[in-house]
């Protein structure tokens, strides 16, 4: 391995590693959701079209920035608390699989309205931050990157902090502690979640600025789910840091095999790699990153 | 279940001994007559090409999904990636191997969809829910790269798109949108008869033990892990054979991007809708599916259609397709399986309220 | 309850839903001077825009000939949609609902998967399906493929074309010997369709090659940048399709690659594949056949005959002229002109499918037809004949100034002669698989009615 | 009725895998083994003659376990005669559920080992339970909810089914015959505990008290020759307690069984059974006829303040 060329595959790491901060920041939706109501939201990717596709339509109507987005947080929080009181709500004490189901039928009418409303044409986003490379010591470095890395770390602490610090995220833990004990102590079930289903929207909506960037605002946006769920099966469904971290594995790992082992199989194995992965990585440890609860009772 | 105990009801009605049964098979009896005797004359292509070759491929689908997720309880997101397995192994097996009828080829090509759906069964032996629905998707993207990837599964064919061969079967070809509808319509009605015996064999008593408690299952001494890869195997066979008839009775000619994620959401939809552990409900589910969009098309350009373009029209019709969903749901959770049968007490004067 | 009561109700139900499926079936009848064209278009879902555009041009144009010269000869155009979102079994079920019509003249589905679902129906319907810029690359083949038409540019066609292109960048194809391209495609068999003609073409002028796989999507690239940065190859050409392109375009210029040393393929040439890309796409070239813009005389009659009088089909006006648009009116020519010829030989009335067919063979448009049409420089010219079905399309390059596409070459013919017994090897191979009879040119003459 | 999804929760494994693995991976190395070892029990049964008549049915020694530090089973020894009824009680939390489960093979004890029969297993081979003549009822009923009563005791010998998948779909003879033995076994229970006029319903739809007895049912459709009941009566009303106790002293006598009884209610388990031992964090602290232990001062202060009933969620 002399000649290994070891800038090279830092740069494919660090490359793969910010990559996964972007898995991570659409996981990060799923494992709200998951955390407190016990659902796969497969409508996380449709509301990422949709909050992205209403900010852009919005600031191409000549809405400042600023303004953009707390209209579109708005919205967010809107969409949010309709689909706890319509959909969810009649559906309390359902088998999760219903639950799944109906939030496929949801992406349907997320994206269909999102459609609807603001046409299927494709935008440009720029949220002005430049994405030249710059150089650290030889390796190549994405400034939209970081900057989007901060932006997840910024949002996560944020996140942290108001559920750590809130009524709301006092509520929120106890119901993802046990659902009928929170209940039994008079926090109210819907508001909570209706609350977490708006924070789900935030997500929603800094994920889909910045995949949006990356991608354009176009409706291969509600695709970055399938990134993200190999993720969710590593780090778990209810974990956040679980959701950070196995994004920064997943990231990294597929990115040093398309370029490692990619030729060996003719390339483009991206698209499955990450599952292999997750799954592999559960037959080894069967806990999961941060193994939760062990036993089962009999 | 809905469907046992409506069932059980009939039959704990004070009648003649034979009369529960003849009343019971009459319905079904009448069904096929009507799908061997009367449809083959009067359709026109478009009732087979449009209507009935997706919906008997897409029911074929919901049967052999219905196996593993209804009955054993596992559920899966990766059936297109079976049904592709199915239709590019049968495609090689009666392209490579002379003389080989296509009947054969079909069956291997469901053996090979088996084999891989062991393989992609496994993770099932250590994850549940959620977990083991995400880890089946592994088998949809894999499989959908290998089939793009590896030409030779395409016989060489510059643009990956297969031929469908002729259809023979005992030396009979099948032509024509009628013929490949009486070919797909044998095939699924042997598939479905011999899952009906399976589910009410030993086998699918210990697929519903494993589904409604894994522990006892396996503490009374049914081999759970057995019966979890036997389950994934058996349904992906059929969703195997069911990928055979989209490819060569349906659409004659397949590609990988045909079976996608979507593919495998539809049908996991067809079974819910339809009634999970039912089989009657996969062709419920299967008709809705197919045939509702169609209706809500053509209602939408009938009513609307000079008003909005086609793809406003779309649009709202994706809107009211998944807002009908999640009703469905909510108003009937147990299926259009339960909803027909309460349809059919209601209409039985001489029944009993059950 | 009654074996009896059951029966009607069963009945009643069957006999609502058939009603509802077959009533636009009673509501078309057709006149008794009309060709029709069943659209298969998508105007929602991941292909929406391309769709609009397509469609958008191709119904512009049907239109302007209907009102500014009330048809073909006294033929009017007519049309209906079906919406398809780009999925095949919804393209099958269009085919069906929408082949009865009296008079069809062609199939023009703009999507490779339904095409192919269609190959087996239109040739027992004997009806033309044109793929134009798309489709079996072995359907330019008339003796094999009497009914498919991939009119202007195969994807052999436009694999020389590009090298053909860089070529000339580089002074000439003897310069190519030494060069370093990498040809980025997608992970579909649209994308891999390629692979063994770049291979040909390098060993026939001696540059390096490097394929590199994007797996569908393609909304992340990293890995496949930076490999693409470690090779250093002159020219990378992007065979992308959807989100891939401008991803291609960002993760190029995050990795540091030149974005003007990227040639895009024909279906990487659209507006809706540089504006997401933003600064990125500033100074990308891609092939095309039909330049972009409103400035020719045929798009400024359709905005005059059209757009000015609230009748354009496009809902965004700024999208007049541009590739898909251009394109879809490019097609509407193509399709109409061979309504035309075969009139001249049929007489002006509603021809059937096979004596469109017969049109489709004879469409020979040189440049100075082209121009007579108002589509001078908008498209070079076509030459289709009963065994060539593409027609030696011409192609150009245009590239991206960050707000339009600007010509930035001549018209460049591709090495069809190269190409030509590939092509064969691959249709005879079809042939002897289907059993199909190679046709004759007196066969080609003959038409059924 | 939903047939539920099996379980969504949290955790992305099955404690159990691990060792099933294993298991499975072991049976399959050893075709021969467990074949023999079934056809064994199944020998014992039919000769009702033990190799060794005065060893025990069934001995638990020295058995330690303990969850991330917290002690469930500490030391604790427990011999169970062939045929007696053994009861184990002891107060919320004192390692009886423990227990059982360790008898099950569904926890691994980190010390100590079980013998059945004379034979020592350590851990419990789970899936070979059955075949060891060994079934269980459980705390929290575990009935297969979509599966008719009739069903439900027909699974319970499935154990013994060798027909393949494919003869039970053909009909073959080996298939037709298994069925319909594990049918005529099923009938005879059906009629035996009182079940006719539920046979053909689906087991999650019947009341509590039934669900009770086509658990028994299930149990005793293996023909075992232990039964280990955890907990029959929690939840029960009074009569349904003296009926099901009345079933447990009919089936105990009928099928010549060895009954261990995990039971919170005193009275019951004082009427039923020949033996008890009582458990206190997680330690054995007394163990003698119901006459002794009613008499044991240490018993008596274990249960003091102790509420009888069985509140604690621990189930399936």
């Amino acid at each position: 391995m002399a000649d290994f060329d070891w800038s090279f595959f830092t740069e494919v790491l660090v490359g793969g590693l910010l990559s996964g901060v972007m898995y991570s920041l659409v996981a990060i939706g799923f494992v709200l959701i998951y955390k407190t109501s016990g659902v796969l939201n497969f409508a996380q990717g449709a509301l990422l079209l949709f909050a992205a596709l209403t900010f852009v339509s919005l600031v191409e109507r000549g809405l400042p920035f600023a303004l953009a987005f707390l209209v579109t947080f708005a919205a967010m929080v809107l969409i949010g608390v309709a689909i706890e009181r319509t959909v969810l709500r009649p559906l309390t004490n359902k088998p999760p699989i219903t639950l799944f189901m109906a939030t496929l039928g949801l992406s349907y009418i997320i994206e269909g309205a999102a459609q609807l409303l603001w046409g299927t044409q494709v935008h440009g986003l720029d949220l002005g931050i430049e994405d030249l490379p710059f150089d650290v010591a030889g390796v190549f470095v994405s400034q939209f990157d970081l900057f989007a890395a901060a932006t997840a770390a910024l949002m996560v602490a944020l996140l942290s902090a108001f559920f750590r610090y809130s009524r709301i995220g006092l509520g929120f833990r106890a119901v993802a502690d046990d659902p009928f004990a929170a209940l039994a102590i008079g926090l109210r079930l819907p508001f909570i979640w209706a609350s977490v289903w708006a924070a789900a929207g935030l997500v929603a909506l800094v994920a889909g600025l910045l995949w949006g960037a990356r991608l354009g605002v176009q409706f291969s946006l509600s695709l970055v789910v399938l990134k993200a769920l190999p993720v969710l099966v590593l780090g778990g469904f209810d974990s956040i840091l679980g959701a950070i971290v196995g994004g920064l594995l997943i990231g990294a790992s597929e990115k040093l095999a398309e370029v490692y082992l990619g030729d060996l199989v003719g390339g483009g194995i991206e698209g499955w790699f990450a599952y292999v992965v997750a799954l592999a990585f559960l037959l080894i440890r069967p806990a999961g990153l941060f193994g939760q609860k062990l036993v089962e009772r009999v | 279940m809905t469907v046992a105990a409506s069932e059980t009801t009939a039959s704990l009605l004070p009648a003649s001994p034979l009369a529960p049964a003849v009343i019971k098979a009459a319905p079904l009896a009448l069904l096929l007559v009507v799908a061997y005797g009367v449809i083959p004359f009067i359709g026109d292509s478009y009732l087979f090409e449009a209507i009935l070759l997706p919906f008997l491929a897409l029911s074929l689908a919901g049967v052999g999904l219905n196996l593993l997720t209804g009955y054993a309880g596992q559920v899966s997101l990766g059936s297109a990636a079976f049904m592709a397995v199915g239709a590019f192994a049968a495609y090689n097996f009666h392209l490579r191997v002379e003389g080989l009828p296509l009947a054969v080829a079909i069956l291997l090509g469901g053996v090979s969809a088996a084999a891989i759906g062991l393989i992609f069964g496994l993770p099932s032996l250590r994850l549940r829910g959620f977990y083991l629905a995400v880890s089946t998707l592994a088998a949809q993207f894999f499989v959908q790269w290998v089939l793009t990837k590896f030409s030779w599964f395409s016989n060489q064919s510059a643009s990956g798109v297969i031929d469908a061969p002729p259809l023979t079967l005992f030396g009979l070809t099948f032509e024509g949108g009628a013929g490949r509808y009486l070919f797909a319509l044998v095939v699924v009605t042997v598939l479905t008869f011999l899952a009906a015996r399976l589910v009410q064999s030993e086998t699918g008593r210990n697929f519903i033990a494993v589904r409604d408690n894994e522990t006892a299952a396996r503490i009374i001494g049914i081999p759970v892990l057995r019966t979890k890869l036997l389950a994934f195997a058996l349904s992906s066979f059929i969703i195997g054979v069911a990928g055979a008839l989209w490819a060569f009775a349906y659409l004659r000619t397949v590609e990988p991007a045909g079976f996608n994620l979507d593919r495998s959401f539809q049908i996991l939809f067809i079974v819910i809708i339809g009634g999970l552990a039912s089989l009657r409900g996969a062709f419920f589910g299967a008709a809705l599916i197919v045939v509702f969009p169609l209706i809500l098309s053509r209602l939408g350009s009938l009513l609307l259609g000079d008003v909005f373009d086609s793809g406003v029209l779309d649009m709202t019709q994706r809107i009211v397709l998944g807002a009908l969903i999640i009703l469905f749901l909510i108003l009937e959770p147990d299926g259009l399986v339960a909803l027909w049968d309460r349809l059919r007490r209601r209409l039985q004067p001489g029944s009993r309220p059950a | 309850m009654t074996l009896h009561t059951r029966l009607k109700t069963a009945a009643l139900a069957a006999g609502i839903a058939l009603a509802a499926l077959s009533l636009p079936a009673f509501t078309r009848q057709a006149l008794a001077d009309e060709q029709h064209f069943p659209l298969q278009s998508y105007r929602v879902g991941p292909y929406a825009a391309g769709g609009t555009g397509f469609f958008g041009g191709f119904i512009d144009y049907l239109n302007l000939i209907n009102t500014r010269d009330g048809g073909v000869n006294g033929v009017k155009l007519t049309w209906s949609e079906a919406e398809t979102q780009y999925e095949v079994e919804r393209g099958v079920e269009a085919y069906e609902r929408l082949k009865s019509h009296q008079g069809i003249a062609a199939w023009n589905p703009l999507s490779v998967g339904i095409a192919y679902a269609m190959i087996d129906r239109i040739t027992a319907d004997k009806v033309p399906l044109i793929t134009i810029n798309h489709g079996r690359t072995d359907s330019t083949d008339g003796r094999v493929f009497p009914y498919v038409f991939p009119l202007l540019l195969n994807p052999y066609s436009e694999t020389s074309g590009i090298v053909n292109y860089i070529a000339s960048k580089e002074g000439g194809l003897e310069k190519l010997k030494g060069k370093k391209i990498v040809v980025l495609y997608h992970g579909s068999p649209y994308g891999k369709e390629t692979i063994p003609i770049y291979e040909l073409l390098a060993q026939k002028y001696g540059f390096t090659l490097q394929q590199i796989e994007v797996p569908h999507p393609g909304n992340e690239q990293q890995s496949q940048w930076l490999t693409i940065r470690r090779a250093k190859p002159d020219y990378v050409v992007l065979r992308g399709w959807g989100v891939m392109n401008p991803v291609a375009l960002k993760t190029a210029a995050k990795t540091g690659f030149p974005v003007d040393h990227i040639i895009g393929n024909v279906w990487s040439n659209s507006e809706e594949d540089v504006i997401p890309a933003g600064e990125a796409a500033k100074g990308y070239t891609a092939i095309t056949t039909q330049a972009s813009g409103a400035d020719y005389p045929v798009v400024k009659e359709i905005v005059k005959t059209l757009y000015d009088q609230g009748k354009g089909n496009l809902e965004d006006k700024k999208r007049i002229g541009s590739v898909y648009h251009n394109l879809g009116i490019v097609n509407g020519i193509l399709n109409v002109e061979a309504i035309r010829i075969a009139q001249a030989k049929f007489g002006k009335r509603t021809l059937t499918g096979d004596e469109v067919r017969w049109g489709f063979e004879h469409l020979q448009l040189d440049p100075a037809r082209v121009e007579a049409l108002g589509a001078k420089d908008l498209f070079h010219s076509i030459n289709v004949t009963w065994d060539n079905h593409e027609g030696n399309g011409y192609v150009t390059f245009q590239q991206w100034d960050g707000t339009k596409w600007k010509v930035v070459s001549d018209w460049i013919a591709p090495d069809w002669a190269l190409l030509r017994p590939i092509i064969e090897k691959s249709s005879e191979a079809y042939a002897a698989e289907k059993g199909i009879k190679l046709r004759t040119a007196a066969d080609a003459e003959g038409v059924t009615n | 009725m939903f047939p539920t999804v099996h379980a969504f929760a949290g955790f992305p494994h099955h404690s159990l895998a691990a060792e099933l693995l294993e298991l499975e991976a072991e049976s399959l190395r050893a075709p021969g083994s467990l074949r023999d070892r079934l056809l064994r029990a199944e020998d014992g049964r039919t000769k009702s003659v033990e190799p060794a008549a005065h060893a025990p049915a069934l001995e638990l020694v020295n058995i330690g376990l303990s969850f991330g530090g917290v002690v469930a089973l500490d030391g604790v020894d427990l011999k169970v005669a062939p045929g007696e009824i053994r009861a184990i009680i002891g107060p919320n939390g004192a390692g009886k559920s423990s227990l059982i489960n360790v008898l099950c093979g569904v926890y691994r004890p980190q010390r100590g080992h079980v013998a059945i029969g004379g034979q020592v297993h350590r851990p419990v081979p789970t899936q070979k339970l059955a075949a060891l003549g060994i079934a269980r009822t459980f705390q929290n009923l575990a009935l297969f909810k979509g599966l008719s009563a009739l069903d439900n005791i027909t699974a319970g010998r499935s154990y013994s089914t060798r027909s393949s998948f494919l003869a039970q779909i053909a009909g073959l003879p080996q298939a037709r015959r298994e069925r319909a033995a594990a049918l005529e076994r099923a009938q005879e229970l059906i009629a035996f505990f009182h079940l006719d006029a539920y046979a053909d319903r689906p087991a999650g739809t019947l009341p509590y008290g039934v669900q009770k007895r086509v658990e028994l049912a299930r149990a005793l459709a293996a023909g075992p020759r232990i039964l280990l009941l955890d907990e029959p009566m929690a939840g029960m009303t009074a009569t349904e307690k003296n009926e099901l106790a009345s079933f447990v002293r009919a089936a105990h006598r009928r099928f010549g069984l060895t009954v261990v009884l995990i039971e919170h209610d005193i009275g019951v388990v004082m009427e039923l059974s020949d033996r008890i031992a009582v458990l206190d964090y997680g330690r054995k602290i007394a163990d003698g006829t119901p006459s002794e232990i009613a008499a044991d001062q240490k018993v008596i202060d274990a249960y003091l303040g102790v509420a009888p009933e069985n509140q604690d969620g621990e189930g399936i």
